[in-house]
Protein backbone atom coordinates (compact mmCIF):
# COMPACT_ATOMS: atom_id res chain seq x y z
CA UNK A 1 0.00 0.00 0.00
CA UNK A 2 1.41 3.95 -0.67
CA UNK A 3 -0.67 6.32 1.79
CA UNK A 4 -0.40 9.73 -0.63
CA UNK A 5 -1.16 12.79 0.99
CA UNK A 6 -2.39 16.31 0.05
CA UNK A 7 -1.47 19.48 1.74
CA UNK A 8 -2.65 23.33 1.50
CA UNK A 9 -4.33 24.37 -2.08
CA UNK A 10 -3.71 21.08 -3.50
CA UNK A 11 -5.50 19.09 -0.55
CA UNK A 12 -8.61 22.11 -1.28
CA UNK A 13 -8.89 21.58 -4.20
CA UNK A 14 -9.42 17.57 -4.60
CA UNK A 15 -10.91 17.89 -1.52
CA UNK A 16 -9.15 14.72 0.05
CA UNK A 17 -6.18 15.04 2.18
CA UNK A 18 -5.19 11.22 2.21
CA UNK A 19 -5.66 8.36 0.24
CA UNK A 20 -3.94 4.90 0.00
CA UNK A 21 -3.43 3.22 -2.96
CA UNK A 22 -2.64 -0.20 -3.75
CA UNK A 23 1.13 -0.75 -4.74
CA UNK A 24 1.64 -2.36 -8.10
CA UNK A 25 4.23 -1.86 -11.47
CA UNK A 26 1.52 0.68 -12.65
CA UNK A 27 2.68 2.66 -9.67
CA UNK A 28 5.76 2.05 -9.28
CA UNK A 29 7.56 5.30 -9.36
CA UNK A 30 6.25 9.08 -8.80
CA UNK A 31 5.46 10.18 -12.47
CA UNK A 32 3.37 6.66 -12.75
CA UNK A 33 1.56 7.49 -9.39
CA UNK A 34 0.62 11.25 -10.68
CA UNK A 35 -0.87 9.48 -14.01
CA UNK A 36 -2.81 6.65 -12.23
CA UNK A 37 -4.38 9.62 -9.80
CA UNK A 38 -4.96 11.92 -12.28
CA UNK A 39 -7.48 9.07 -13.58
CA UNK A 40 -9.75 9.90 -10.65
CA UNK A 41 -11.42 13.26 -12.82
CA UNK A 42 -11.06 15.86 -14.00
CA UNK A 43 -10.36 18.02 -10.81
CA UNK A 44 -7.27 15.34 -10.22
CA UNK A 45 -6.01 15.73 -14.14
CA UNK A 46 -5.87 19.10 -13.64
CA UNK A 47 -4.27 19.29 -10.41
CA UNK A 48 -2.10 16.59 -10.61
CA UNK A 49 -0.52 18.58 -13.81
CA UNK A 50 0.03 21.55 -11.96
CA UNK A 51 3.60 22.42 -13.34
CA UNK A 52 5.35 23.31 -9.91
CA UNK A 53 3.63 20.67 -7.93
CA UNK A 54 6.06 19.11 -5.55
CA UNK A 55 6.29 15.22 -4.37
CA UNK A 56 7.72 13.91 -1.39
CA UNK A 57 8.55 10.39 -0.74
CA UNK A 58 9.38 9.69 2.62
CA UNK A 59 9.68 13.17 3.79
CA UNK A 60 12.55 13.86 1.30
CA UNK A 61 11.27 15.88 -2.10
CA UNK A 62 11.70 13.74 -4.88
CA UNK A 63 11.64 14.31 -9.07
CA UNK A 64 9.03 12.12 -11.20
CA UNK A 65 11.38 9.37 -11.94
CA UNK A 66 11.70 8.35 -8.83
CA UNK A 67 11.12 4.38 -7.80
CA UNK A 68 8.33 4.24 -5.31
CA UNK A 69 8.16 0.74 -2.89
CA UNK A 70 5.40 -1.00 -0.94
CA UNK A 71 4.56 0.68 2.08
CA UNK A 72 6.36 4.35 1.22
CA UNK A 73 4.14 7.91 2.01
CA UNK A 74 4.44 10.30 -0.88
CA UNK A 75 2.84 13.61 -0.64
CA UNK A 76 2.01 16.00 -3.21
CA UNK A 77 2.04 19.72 -2.39
CA UNK A 78 2.15 23.37 -3.56
CA UNK A 79 5.28 25.83 -3.21
CA UNK A 80 5.94 26.32 0.60
CA UNK A 81 5.40 29.63 2.12
CA UNK A 82 6.31 29.52 5.86
CA UNK A 83 8.48 31.65 8.02
CA UNK B 1 22.18 22.05 20.63
CA UNK B 2 20.11 21.87 17.57
CA UNK B 3 16.31 21.69 18.07
CA UNK B 4 13.31 22.49 16.32
CA UNK B 5 10.26 23.14 17.70
CA UNK B 6 6.75 23.36 15.66
CA UNK B 7 3.48 24.66 17.93
CA UNK B 8 0.40 26.17 18.37
CA UNK B 9 1.17 28.63 21.22
CA UNK B 10 2.46 31.28 21.02
CA UNK B 11 6.81 32.24 22.36
CA UNK B 12 8.89 34.46 24.19
CA UNK B 13 11.52 35.57 21.92
CA UNK B 14 13.84 36.50 25.71
CA UNK B 15 12.97 33.10 26.86
CA UNK B 16 14.43 31.22 23.74
CA UNK B 17 17.56 33.26 23.91
CA UNK B 18 17.80 32.61 27.38
CA UNK B 19 17.14 28.99 26.68
CA UNK B 20 19.63 28.76 23.84
CA UNK B 21 22.89 29.86 26.29
CA UNK B 22 21.98 27.82 28.65
CA UNK B 23 23.78 29.22 31.14
CA UNK B 24 27.22 28.33 29.31
CA UNK B 25 29.46 31.24 28.39
CA UNK B 26 31.80 30.37 25.92
CA UNK B 27 29.77 31.55 23.17
CA UNK B 28 29.68 35.60 23.07
CA UNK B 29 27.53 36.06 19.74
CA UNK B 30 24.08 35.26 19.35
CA UNK B 31 22.10 36.44 16.42
CA UNK B 32 17.88 36.30 16.17
CA UNK B 33 15.36 36.56 13.39
CA UNK B 34 11.59 36.68 14.33
CA UNK B 35 8.79 36.59 11.69
CA UNK B 36 6.00 38.01 12.62
CA UNK B 37 2.16 38.21 10.63
CA UNK B 38 2.26 41.58 8.57
CA UNK B 39 -1.11 43.72 8.69
CA UNK B 40 -0.78 44.24 5.27
CA UNK B 41 1.00 42.15 2.56
CA UNK B 42 1.53 42.36 -0.66
CA UNK B 43 -1.19 45.82 -0.73
CA UNK B 44 -3.89 43.17 1.01
CA UNK B 45 -4.60 43.88 4.23
CA UNK B 46 -4.71 41.07 6.26
CA UNK B 47 -7.09 40.12 8.98
CA UNK B 48 -5.67 37.03 9.85
CA UNK B 49 -3.86 33.91 8.93
CA UNK B 50 -3.76 29.60 9.45
CA UNK B 51 -0.11 28.20 9.00
CA UNK B 52 -0.93 24.28 7.62
CA UNK B 53 2.05 22.02 7.80
CA UNK B 54 3.15 18.25 7.05
CA UNK B 55 3.66 17.19 10.34
CA UNK B 56 6.94 14.84 10.25
CA UNK B 57 8.55 16.48 7.51
CA UNK B 58 8.89 20.11 8.33
CA UNK B 59 10.30 19.00 11.58
CA UNK B 60 13.19 16.82 9.68
CA UNK B 61 13.80 19.56 7.16
CA UNK B 62 14.45 21.92 9.77
CA UNK B 63 16.55 19.54 11.38
CA UNK B 64 18.55 18.94 8.28
CA UNK B 65 18.83 22.77 7.56
CA UNK B 66 20.35 23.26 11.01
CA UNK B 67 22.90 20.20 10.50
CA UNK B 68 24.08 21.85 7.43
CA UNK B 69 24.77 25.13 9.09
CA UNK B 70 26.51 23.39 11.66
CA UNK B 71 28.85 21.69 8.86
CA UNK B 72 29.02 25.25 7.89
CA UNK B 73 29.52 28.02 10.58
CA UNK B 74 31.60 27.57 14.25
CA UNK B 75 27.87 27.09 15.97
CA UNK B 76 26.89 26.64 19.26
CA UNK B 77 23.30 26.25 19.40
CA UNK B 78 20.53 26.57 17.01
CA UNK B 79 17.04 26.61 17.65
CA UNK B 80 13.86 27.03 15.88
CA UNK B 81 11.04 27.63 16.87
CA UNK B 82 7.73 27.83 13.96
CA UNK B 83 3.89 28.23 15.10
CA UNK B 84 1.22 26.85 13.12
CA UNK B 85 -3.10 27.13 13.40
CA UNK B 86 -4.73 30.00 13.44
CA UNK B 87 -2.81 33.75 13.86
CA UNK B 88 -3.36 37.13 13.86
CA UNK B 89 -1.62 40.64 12.89
CA UNK B 90 1.35 41.16 14.64
CA UNK B 91 1.43 37.78 15.80
CA UNK B 92 5.56 35.72 16.40
CA UNK B 93 5.06 33.21 13.16
CA UNK B 94 8.55 31.86 13.62
CA UNK B 95 12.44 32.54 15.92
CA UNK B 96 15.63 31.74 14.60
CA UNK B 97 18.42 31.61 17.12
CA UNK B 98 22.12 30.86 16.93
CA UNK B 99 24.99 31.43 19.51
CA UNK B 100 28.62 31.14 18.34
CA UNK B 101 32.21 32.40 19.60
CA UNK B 102 32.25 34.76 16.17
CA UNK B 103 29.70 37.08 15.15
CA UNK B 104 30.18 36.53 11.62
CA UNK B 105 29.02 33.06 11.69
CA UNK B 106 26.09 33.62 14.24
CA UNK B 107 24.62 35.82 11.09
CA UNK B 108 25.58 33.61 8.38
CA UNK B 109 23.97 30.89 10.01
CA UNK B 110 21.23 32.66 11.14
CA UNK B 111 19.93 33.73 7.82
CA UNK B 112 21.40 30.87 6.15
CA UNK B 113 18.90 28.87 8.51
CA UNK B 114 15.87 31.68 7.36
CA UNK B 115 16.52 31.27 3.87
CA UNK B 116 16.19 27.14 3.72
CA UNK B 117 13.14 27.55 5.59
CA UNK B 118 11.54 29.63 3.40
CA UNK B 119 12.41 27.78 0.55
CA UNK B 120 12.18 23.74 1.95
CA UNK B 121 10.07 23.27 4.87
CA UNK B 122 6.55 22.37 4.25
CA UNK B 123 4.23 24.96 5.75
CA UNK B 124 1.78 27.32 4.10
CA UNK B 125 -0.21 30.17 4.51
CA UNK B 126 -3.82 30.95 3.85
CA UNK B 127 -4.58 34.65 4.38
CA UNK B 128 -8.18 36.17 5.81
CA UNK B 129 -8.92 39.71 4.39
CA UNK B 130 -11.62 42.08 3.00
CA UNK B 131 -11.52 39.93 -0.18
CA UNK B 132 -12.49 36.42 1.72
CA UNK B 133 -9.29 33.52 2.19
CA UNK B 134 -6.47 32.93 -0.06
CA UNK B 135 -3.71 30.67 -0.38
CA UNK B 136 -0.40 32.79 -0.21
CA UNK B 137 1.66 32.53 -2.74
CA UNK B 138 5.60 31.77 -3.14
CA UNK B 139 8.10 34.60 -3.95
CA UNK B 140 10.74 34.20 -6.77
CA UNK B 141 12.78 36.48 -4.84
CA UNK B 142 12.81 33.73 -1.66
CA UNK B 143 14.29 30.65 -4.05
CA UNK B 144 17.21 33.93 -5.51
CA UNK B 145 18.25 34.41 -1.71
CA UNK B 146 18.60 30.29 -0.76
CA UNK B 147 20.13 30.13 -4.39
CA UNK B 148 23.14 32.32 -2.86
CA UNK B 149 23.99 30.37 -0.63
CA UNK C 1 12.40 54.95 15.31
CA UNK C 2 16.44 54.95 15.34
CA UNK C 3 17.92 55.24 19.04
CA UNK C 4 20.95 54.75 20.99
CA UNK C 5 21.25 53.92 24.56
CA UNK C 6 24.67 53.53 26.45
CA UNK C 7 24.03 52.41 30.14
CA UNK C 8 25.18 50.75 32.98
CA UNK C 9 22.24 48.93 33.47
CA UNK C 10 21.77 45.21 32.18
CA UNK C 11 19.14 44.82 29.68
CA UNK C 12 16.33 42.38 28.43
CA UNK C 13 16.98 41.65 25.00
CA UNK C 14 12.98 40.30 25.08
CA UNK C 15 11.97 44.04 25.75
CA UNK C 16 13.97 45.68 23.34
CA UNK C 17 12.94 43.70 20.61
CA UNK C 18 9.10 44.19 22.08
CA UNK C 19 9.54 48.08 22.58
CA UNK C 20 11.20 47.90 18.91
CA UNK C 21 7.85 47.00 17.38
CA UNK C 22 6.02 49.48 19.64
CA UNK C 23 2.63 47.90 18.63
CA UNK C 24 3.09 48.46 14.84
CA UNK C 25 2.17 45.47 12.67
CA UNK C 26 3.84 46.92 8.89
CA UNK C 27 7.16 44.96 9.63
CA UNK C 28 6.89 41.53 9.86
CA UNK C 29 10.84 40.97 10.37
CA UNK C 30 13.43 41.56 12.89
CA UNK C 31 17.04 40.72 12.80
CA UNK C 32 18.72 41.31 16.46
CA UNK C 33 22.56 40.73 17.75
CA UNK C 34 23.47 40.46 21.55
CA UNK C 35 26.75 40.01 22.39
CA UNK C 36 28.02 38.63 25.66
CA UNK C 37 31.11 38.47 27.99
CA UNK C 38 32.88 35.53 27.37
CA UNK C 39 34.21 33.41 29.49
CA UNK C 40 37.59 32.50 27.79
CA UNK C 41 39.26 35.47 25.40
CA UNK C 42 42.42 34.54 23.09
CA UNK C 43 42.66 31.24 25.64
CA UNK C 44 42.81 33.78 28.57
CA UNK C 45 40.21 33.26 31.22
CA UNK C 46 38.18 36.13 32.02
CA UNK C 47 37.29 37.02 35.40
CA UNK C 48 35.55 40.43 34.65
CA UNK C 49 35.43 43.26 32.16
CA UNK C 50 35.71 46.67 32.62
CA UNK C 51 34.21 49.12 29.47
CA UNK C 52 35.38 52.45 29.00
CA UNK C 53 34.03 55.05 26.33
CA UNK C 54 33.83 58.54 25.40
CA UNK C 55 31.09 59.39 26.56
CA UNK C 56 29.09 61.80 23.54
CA UNK C 57 30.95 60.60 20.57
CA UNK C 58 29.97 57.07 21.42
CA UNK C 59 26.29 57.79 21.12
CA UNK C 60 27.27 60.07 18.23
CA UNK C 61 29.09 57.74 16.29
CA UNK C 62 26.52 55.38 16.63
CA UNK C 63 23.73 57.42 15.84
CA UNK C 64 25.62 58.28 12.43
CA UNK C 65 25.89 54.42 12.03
CA UNK C 66 22.31 53.85 12.14
CA UNK C 67 21.44 56.70 9.51
CA UNK C 68 23.63 55.29 7.10
CA UNK C 69 21.87 51.83 7.52
CA UNK C 70 18.50 53.50 7.32
CA UNK C 71 19.56 55.09 3.75
CA UNK C 72 21.20 51.85 2.59
CA UNK C 73 18.20 48.98 3.44
CA UNK C 74 14.48 49.74 4.10
CA UNK C 75 14.98 49.71 8.23
CA UNK C 76 11.84 50.09 9.98
CA UNK C 77 13.11 51.01 13.92
CA UNK C 78 16.77 50.35 14.70
CA UNK C 79 17.97 50.57 18.35
CA UNK C 80 21.71 50.00 19.81
CA UNK C 81 21.75 49.62 23.20
CA UNK C 82 25.50 49.19 25.05
CA UNK C 83 26.59 48.41 28.75
CA UNK C 84 29.92 50.03 29.98
CA UNK C 85 31.18 49.85 33.50
CA UNK C 86 32.12 46.47 35.41
CA UNK C 87 30.76 43.51 33.52
CA UNK C 88 31.05 39.68 34.65
CA UNK C 89 31.18 36.43 31.89
CA UNK C 90 27.82 35.69 30.87
CA UNK C 91 26.69 39.44 31.08
CA UNK C 92 25.40 41.24 28.15
CA UNK C 93 27.46 44.08 26.56
CA UNK C 94 25.73 44.80 23.50
CA UNK C 95 22.10 44.38 21.56
CA UNK C 96 21.16 45.70 18.24
CA UNK C 97 17.82 45.04 16.55
CA UNK C 98 16.36 46.07 13.38
CA UNK C 99 12.81 45.98 12.16
CA UNK C 100 11.97 46.41 8.29
CA UNK C 101 9.25 44.89 6.04
CA UNK C 102 12.32 42.46 4.35
CA UNK C 103 13.86 40.12 6.36
CA UNK C 104 17.03 40.41 3.85
CA UNK C 105 17.23 44.29 5.07
CA UNK C 106 16.82 43.67 8.71
CA UNK C 107 19.64 41.17 8.07
CA UNK C 108 21.95 42.95 6.81
CA UNK C 109 21.47 46.25 8.11
CA UNK C 110 21.96 44.50 11.46
CA UNK C 111 25.24 43.06 10.82
CA UNK C 112 26.81 46.31 9.07
CA UNK C 113 25.07 48.94 12.54
CA UNK C 114 27.26 45.56 14.49
CA UNK C 115 30.43 45.68 11.96
CA UNK C 116 30.51 49.55 12.27
CA UNK C 117 29.91 49.79 16.12
CA UNK C 118 33.19 47.27 16.12
CA UNK C 119 35.16 49.51 13.70
CA UNK C 120 34.26 53.17 14.83
CA UNK C 121 32.47 53.44 18.32
CA UNK C 122 34.92 54.78 21.00
CA UNK C 123 34.37 51.69 23.70
CA UNK C 124 37.73 50.01 25.10
CA UNK C 125 37.35 46.73 27.05
CA UNK C 126 39.75 46.34 29.95
CA UNK C 127 40.30 42.48 30.95
CA UNK C 128 40.90 41.23 34.62
CA UNK C 129 41.97 37.48 34.47
CA UNK C 130 44.59 35.32 36.43
CA UNK C 131 47.57 37.38 34.64
CA UNK C 132 46.03 40.63 36.37
CA UNK C 133 44.54 43.48 33.56
CA UNK C 134 45.05 44.30 30.53
CA UNK C 135 43.34 46.02 27.71
CA UNK C 136 41.82 43.58 24.65
CA UNK C 137 43.61 44.58 21.42
CA UNK C 138 41.79 45.46 18.51
CA UNK C 139 41.28 42.65 15.76
CA UNK C 140 42.34 43.22 12.21
CA UNK C 141 39.25 40.75 11.73
CA UNK C 142 37.02 42.73 12.81
CA UNK C 143 38.02 45.93 10.21
CA UNK C 144 38.05 43.74 7.24
CA UNK C 145 34.46 42.67 8.21
CA UNK C 146 33.72 46.36 8.13
CA UNK C 147 35.59 46.94 5.11
CA UNK C 148 33.09 44.80 3.20
CA UNK C 149 30.41 46.95 3.52
CA UNK D 1 41.65 76.76 24.72
CA UNK D 2 41.48 73.81 23.38
CA UNK D 3 40.16 70.73 25.50
CA UNK D 4 42.55 67.77 25.33
CA UNK D 5 41.12 64.33 26.51
CA UNK D 6 42.66 60.70 26.54
CA UNK D 7 41.25 57.88 26.59
CA UNK D 8 41.99 53.84 27.89
CA UNK D 9 45.77 52.43 27.50
CA UNK D 10 46.15 56.32 26.67
CA UNK D 11 44.96 57.76 29.65
CA UNK D 12 46.73 55.22 31.65
CA UNK D 13 49.82 55.68 30.58
CA UNK D 14 50.06 59.50 30.49
CA UNK D 15 48.34 59.03 33.89
CA UNK D 16 46.18 62.01 32.42
CA UNK D 17 42.56 62.25 31.81
CA UNK D 18 42.58 65.69 30.11
CA UNK D 19 44.29 68.60 29.75
CA UNK D 20 43.53 72.25 28.65
CA UNK D 21 45.79 74.20 26.46
CA UNK D 22 46.22 77.59 25.01
CA UNK D 23 45.55 77.69 21.32
CA UNK D 24 48.12 79.52 19.31
CA UNK D 25 49.64 79.71 16.21
CA UNK D 26 52.19 76.73 17.36
CA UNK D 27 49.07 74.15 17.87
CA UNK D 28 46.59 75.35 14.78
CA UNK D 29 46.76 71.42 13.57
CA UNK D 30 46.41 67.94 14.79
CA UNK D 31 50.12 66.81 14.35
CA UNK D 32 51.57 70.42 15.73
CA UNK D 33 49.27 69.81 19.16
CA UNK D 34 50.63 66.06 18.99
CA UNK D 35 54.35 67.37 18.66
CA UNK D 36 53.70 70.46 21.81
CA UNK D 37 52.30 67.92 24.00
CA UNK D 38 55.05 65.23 22.92
CA UNK D 39 57.66 67.71 24.85
CA UNK D 40 55.85 67.14 28.01
CA UNK D 41 58.17 64.52 28.84
CA UNK D 42 59.63 60.75 28.03
CA UNK D 43 56.34 59.20 28.47
CA UNK D 44 54.16 61.52 26.06
CA UNK D 45 56.98 61.86 23.62
CA UNK D 46 56.01 58.13 23.42
CA UNK D 47 52.59 57.34 23.72
CA UNK D 48 52.15 60.12 21.15
CA UNK D 49 54.28 58.87 18.74
CA UNK D 50 52.48 55.79 19.03
CA UNK D 51 51.82 54.62 15.30
CA UNK D 52 48.04 53.73 15.78
CA UNK D 53 46.68 56.17 17.61
CA UNK D 54 43.73 58.14 16.80
CA UNK D 55 42.61 61.54 16.79
CA UNK D 56 39.23 63.08 17.17
CA UNK D 57 38.03 66.34 16.93
CA UNK D 58 34.87 67.78 18.30
CA UNK D 59 33.84 64.01 17.99
CA UNK D 60 34.73 62.98 14.76
CA UNK D 61 37.93 61.35 13.83
CA UNK D 62 40.26 63.31 11.65
CA UNK D 63 44.15 63.07 10.59
CA UNK D 64 47.35 64.80 11.01
CA UNK D 65 46.55 67.89 9.18
CA UNK D 66 43.21 68.77 10.58
CA UNK D 67 43.04 72.12 11.61
CA UNK D 68 42.51 73.03 15.28
CA UNK D 69 40.43 76.52 16.42
CA UNK D 70 40.06 77.55 19.88
CA UNK D 71 37.55 76.07 22.03
CA UNK D 72 37.69 72.70 20.47
CA UNK D 73 37.87 69.28 21.60
CA UNK D 74 40.57 67.29 21.31
CA UNK D 75 40.88 63.54 21.87
CA UNK D 76 43.60 60.90 21.52
CA UNK D 77 42.55 57.00 22.05
CA UNK D 78 43.66 53.74 21.14
CA UNK D 79 41.87 51.44 18.38
CA UNK D 80 38.51 50.63 19.49
CA UNK D 81 37.16 47.47 21.20
CA UNK D 82 33.61 47.69 21.70
CA UNK D 83 30.86 45.46 21.01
Amino acid sequence: MLKVLFFARIRESLDCAEVNVEWQHSVSSVGALRATLAERGNRWQEVLSEENLICAVNQSVVNELHALNDGDEVAFYPPVTGG
Amino acid sequence: MLDVRVQTEDFDPGELQASLLAGQQEEGAVATFTGYVRQTNDERAVEGMYLEHYPGMTEKTIAATLKEAAGRWAVGAALVVHRVGHLAPGDHIVWVGVSSAHRGDAFAACEFIMDFLKMRAPFWKKETGAQGEHWVGARESDKQRAERW
